[in-house]
């Protein structure tokens, strides 16, 4: 029975983050969880979506787990096998990405994301990769659903640098930058689930994770998260954690 | 039609010190290597590189000293490697000049170069600060003209004001270097799987050299013209250089190495181990086949062929490596 | 996976009086002309056509009377008729309204649709009247949003004003309609030969309609996923329609046919012997099998099958036909 | 021996045109007369030259003379089968075509064409097909070789619309309207080989066809024409001729 199923964090949140996808759905899927949320939600709930990878491969089927959004492995059962320049104009700029995954270093009440520097930007205390295509699908995707690590660190009153922008300042300011579409629908963390509210686009605590409590959480973040809506967070299946375990990740590439 | 075929130390001796160069591949897969070792080998200095998502590639001739300015949105090895070390230290120590920009902006700029045209429009970068900041300055702007004027130019369409679109500046490079997996002696290419910007990034190139698994006649080619991509007049050089993208992958040819890639990144962030390294894998081996062997030679190699099932080796160890 | 499979009639029922379209090919090659008859049989009116350089897919629609504006840059069967008949008759006699471009400037228009842009740049057009001069009053602009507000536009580089480039204004059609070798129900599709700007024009359109020769597994299509340019879920309807180019070619299927673009220009100058034409051809036939009936059945076409190792007829006819 | 040789006005054109062709060179041909031309070329004199057809063929081989820019015989022993895009932007504004074939109804003496309409533009007398790709090759090819039948009323002196940019109004003027190289080489008529003035580009006779002299081309000429250097047209060789006829063009699809 689901009550006595045993899991990791990170498959309660990659279970949390395939339940994002609806079948039929474009998705821009990322390295790491994201991509076992994405074929978890390919062999479950969703065996329509399609999954696009930045580097070139569209509609893909994969047979193994990529360990890179340019691994010869997402050019298995696709579609197509194109360029950055076809998956970013004709697919993502043009409209057709439903969703896509992005994760960073830091992330504010707004869904904003940075993953690019700590400290002044010019003679920064740690640098990252940079943005890749993450500040890209954040402006151009239909939706986005973040990954995160649950700390007050990472997620601050205020991020060093804007790598990602979520709803900027909250409200229509996400609009009224230029951007014509989308913005952060959910944040899935180590701890929780939090999503938007409709107009003033201010983050709220949707589910904490078994084990832990509201207070908790919104003790744990950085600004004032409100707590009000939150539940718990649902647990995955014991199919969804089977095919997870048996067919998307056997190696344990990123499942722990 | 007279040959294009030189040899990978020609190739290598064609790049100056100061040079702008972009490299084909993305992340993991198709990076010339080879040619990136051979760099290194010779010492190369100030180095001037153009970047969407680089990997290791870049990583070991940052470290190496060969680079002074770059232009790019991402380096890292992904899973391999998050970030990548030297990168990052170069960074944080101010020992190389950067300017930041997506994925998606770098190959609108590479596509505006090879297009020729000044520059092309996006709907991406607006509320961040990818395109509110710049990393370099006017001064470093104007002291090459290599650099654009500007890092990029926001404007209302001249068709509806209620439309506002990122202009990016068109990238033009004296060097491109692509590794592919098949190649003719005329320049003719022949790319498998994911392209990445490796078109693009050709065109907008003054000198193009090719690295290719495989020679194969022009003739074989030709029998899918719909599957070439690249005009093989736009291309200067081609060097035959099997596994010359290793440790990264080659679709249809061969995996990613693993066990290779862990030995970099568990050693990359110190200055020491990053030194043996080098002297390991780059300066203490003369030349391809001596670097092949350095990593485990055909006992290692044999293991990373793709199947031709899949195109990648399906039951490589990714994770857990004795 | 639902599929997109339905029948050409239903294909052609989807597109009303007025609909702004786009229909796929070049001059003599691979226009969807099957389910262009059907629209002339549905007395379709006021259409509103946008392509680069048509041939007699618009000659005929114009000279049936379903065609109310028009932009271009050329239209004619070129060796088989140097110009459109019907087109020029309509020019002359103010009968479309039309705005002249050039081949270049038109697929930069629907590249621009296609990438999700308001407009491109481009370096051709100057010192030219296709620059200079307008064919559409600024009245007629603005009475249709589907007309851009403006032809297009000149400026100076943000990044060195020296340099100039044309704006032109992207595309933004109802309806596309392309004809290619190869569908799968899920539409995905496969094009052989020259892409010309199909994918771009598709790419541009609200509701993309494919006719194919052919109708394969998409698990086929799937094995050769460089050979893909279209994403199939941008495509919204799929028909088998065989010979449905006829009298223009489809490489790898069959060739143009010369006998019937004879036929056809040698009466079209003429108004009765164009209505002719059209109750022969058009109006005269019920569907595509009494088509290809009407043009000579089996004993025509296969004279027009492709030879495997050319990708048309080698030996067919096109001088001097009895 | 070839003072003996018999040839026709297309057939003395064809070899005119395609000994403006060099060995190497990237040539964008068009339909008709050009086909001919760059066919024959390659047969002889510049077997290495890159045959580009705007619809998207790329370094033909053909088997079989093309009656069309997108007849499936551009696509015989290509190198590449792409579309317009990748012709007219990776090759021609690129800058990297040599020499671009182009014609037309009306041509002025600074290589101006027009092949949209006679008359008023708005209610032409006469309507043609329009630019095609034809203003693009004039604009972006590093020079034009232009192909015209010779009589009075199609060299006149101010032609209706300019659908094609020559040198303009000669002198600077088309670097200064904004085109960044190229410009009319050479062009070949029904009567003679006309080229342009270093500096004035304005239009001169460069020699006039066997059985012609200099003053009858000129006097069916709309502007003055000047003939000074003017010789009589080298004639085809037998070799050229049997090319022509036996490799090129043996259906007599275009040769008369």
């Amino acid at each position: 029975m689901s009550t006595t199923v045993q899991y990791s964090l990170t498959e309660l949140m990659t279970v949390a983050a395939a339940r994002e996808i609806k079948d039929g759905e474009v998705v821009f899927a990322g390295t790491g969880l994201p991509m076992l949320g994405v074929m978890l939600a390919q062999q479950t709930h969703a065996p329509n979506c399609v999954i696009i990878f930045e580097a070139g491969a569209i509609a893909s089927r994969m047979a193994h787990l990529p360990m890179s959004v340019g691994d010869p492995r997402t050019v298995r059962g696709a579609a197509m096998a194109a360029g950055l320049s076809e998956v970013f104009t004709y697919c993502l700029q043009a409209g057709r990405v439903d969703v896509g995954f992005i994760s960073g270093a830091q992330i504010d009440r707004y869904g904003n994301i940075n993953s690019t520097s700590i400290g002044d930007y010019h003679n920064p205390k740690v640098r990252f990769p940079g943005s890749g295509g993450s500040c890209d699908i954040a402006c151009l995707a239909k939706r986005t659903v973040i990954i995160a690590a649950h700390e007050k660190r990472r997620l601050p009153e205020k991020i060093d640098y804007i790598t990602s922008p979520g709803w900027l300042e909250g409200g229509d300011s996400r609009h009224k930058a230029g951007l014509v579409r989308g913005g952060p629908a959910v944040v899935v963390t180590t701890k929780g689930v939090m999503r938007f509210h409709d107009t003033s686009h201010e983050m709220y605590l949707a589910s904490y994770h078994p084990g832990l409590s509201a207070k908790a959480v919104a003790d744990d973040t950085g600004f004032v998260l409100p707590t009000e809506h939150a539940t718990e967070t649902a647990i995955p299946t014991a199919e969804e954690l089977r095919i997870l375990r048996d067919v998307v990740d056997p190696e344990r590439v990123f499942l722990k | 039609m007279t040959s294009k075929l030189i040899s990978l130390k020609e190739a290598a001796a064609l790049i100056p010190n100061g040079a702008s160069i972009s490299f084909g591949g993305f992340t993991s897969q198709r990076h010339p290597m080879a040619l990136i070792y051979a760099l290194i080998r010779l010492r190369r200095r100030d180095l001037y590189l153009f970047g969407h998502s680089p990997g290791g590639d870049w990583d070991i001739l940052i470290g190496a000293g060969c680079v002074k300015r770059v232009e790019l949105a991402y380096e890292a090895d992904e899973a391999f490697g998050t970030i990548g070390p030297r990168w990052r230290l170069a960074i944080q120590r101010g020992a190389v000049e950067w300017e930041d920009y997506s994925n998606f902006a770098m190959v609108t700029r590479f596509q505006a170069g090879a297009m020729g045209v000044p520059f092309l429009p996006m709907r991406s970068l607006f509320g961040s600060d990818v395109l509110a900041r710049e990393a370099l300055s006017d001064e470093q702007r104007a002291a090459d003209p290599r650099t654009a004027s500007k890092k990029l130019h926001v404007m209302e369409s001249p068709f509806d004001p209620a439309e506002k679109v990122v202009l990016l500046p068109a990238i033009h490079t004296e060097f491109c270097v692509l590794h592919v997996q098949k190649a003719a002696e005329n320049g003719l290419v022949r790319i498998e799987g994911q392209s990445f910007a490796d078109v693009q990034q050709a065109l907008c190139a003054d000198t193009v050299i090719i690295t290719a698994e495989e020679i194969v006649s022009e003739e074989e080619l030709r029998q899918d013209p719909e599957r070439n991509l690249l005009p093989f007049f736009a291309v200067s050089h081609v060097a035959h250089v099997p596994f010359g993208a290793h440790p990264y992958a080659v679709y249809n040819y061969y995996d990613y190495d693993p066990r290779q890639l862990k030995i970099y990144h568990e050693g990359a962030e110190d200055d020491a181990q990053f030194e043996q390294y080098l002297a390991q894998f780059v300066y203490g081996v003369n030349d391809q086949a001596e670097y092949l062997a350095a990593v485990g030679g055909a006992a290692r190699l044999d293991g990373l062929k793709a199947d031709p099932n899949f195109g990648y080796s399906p039951n490589l160890k990714r994770r857990r490596l004795d």
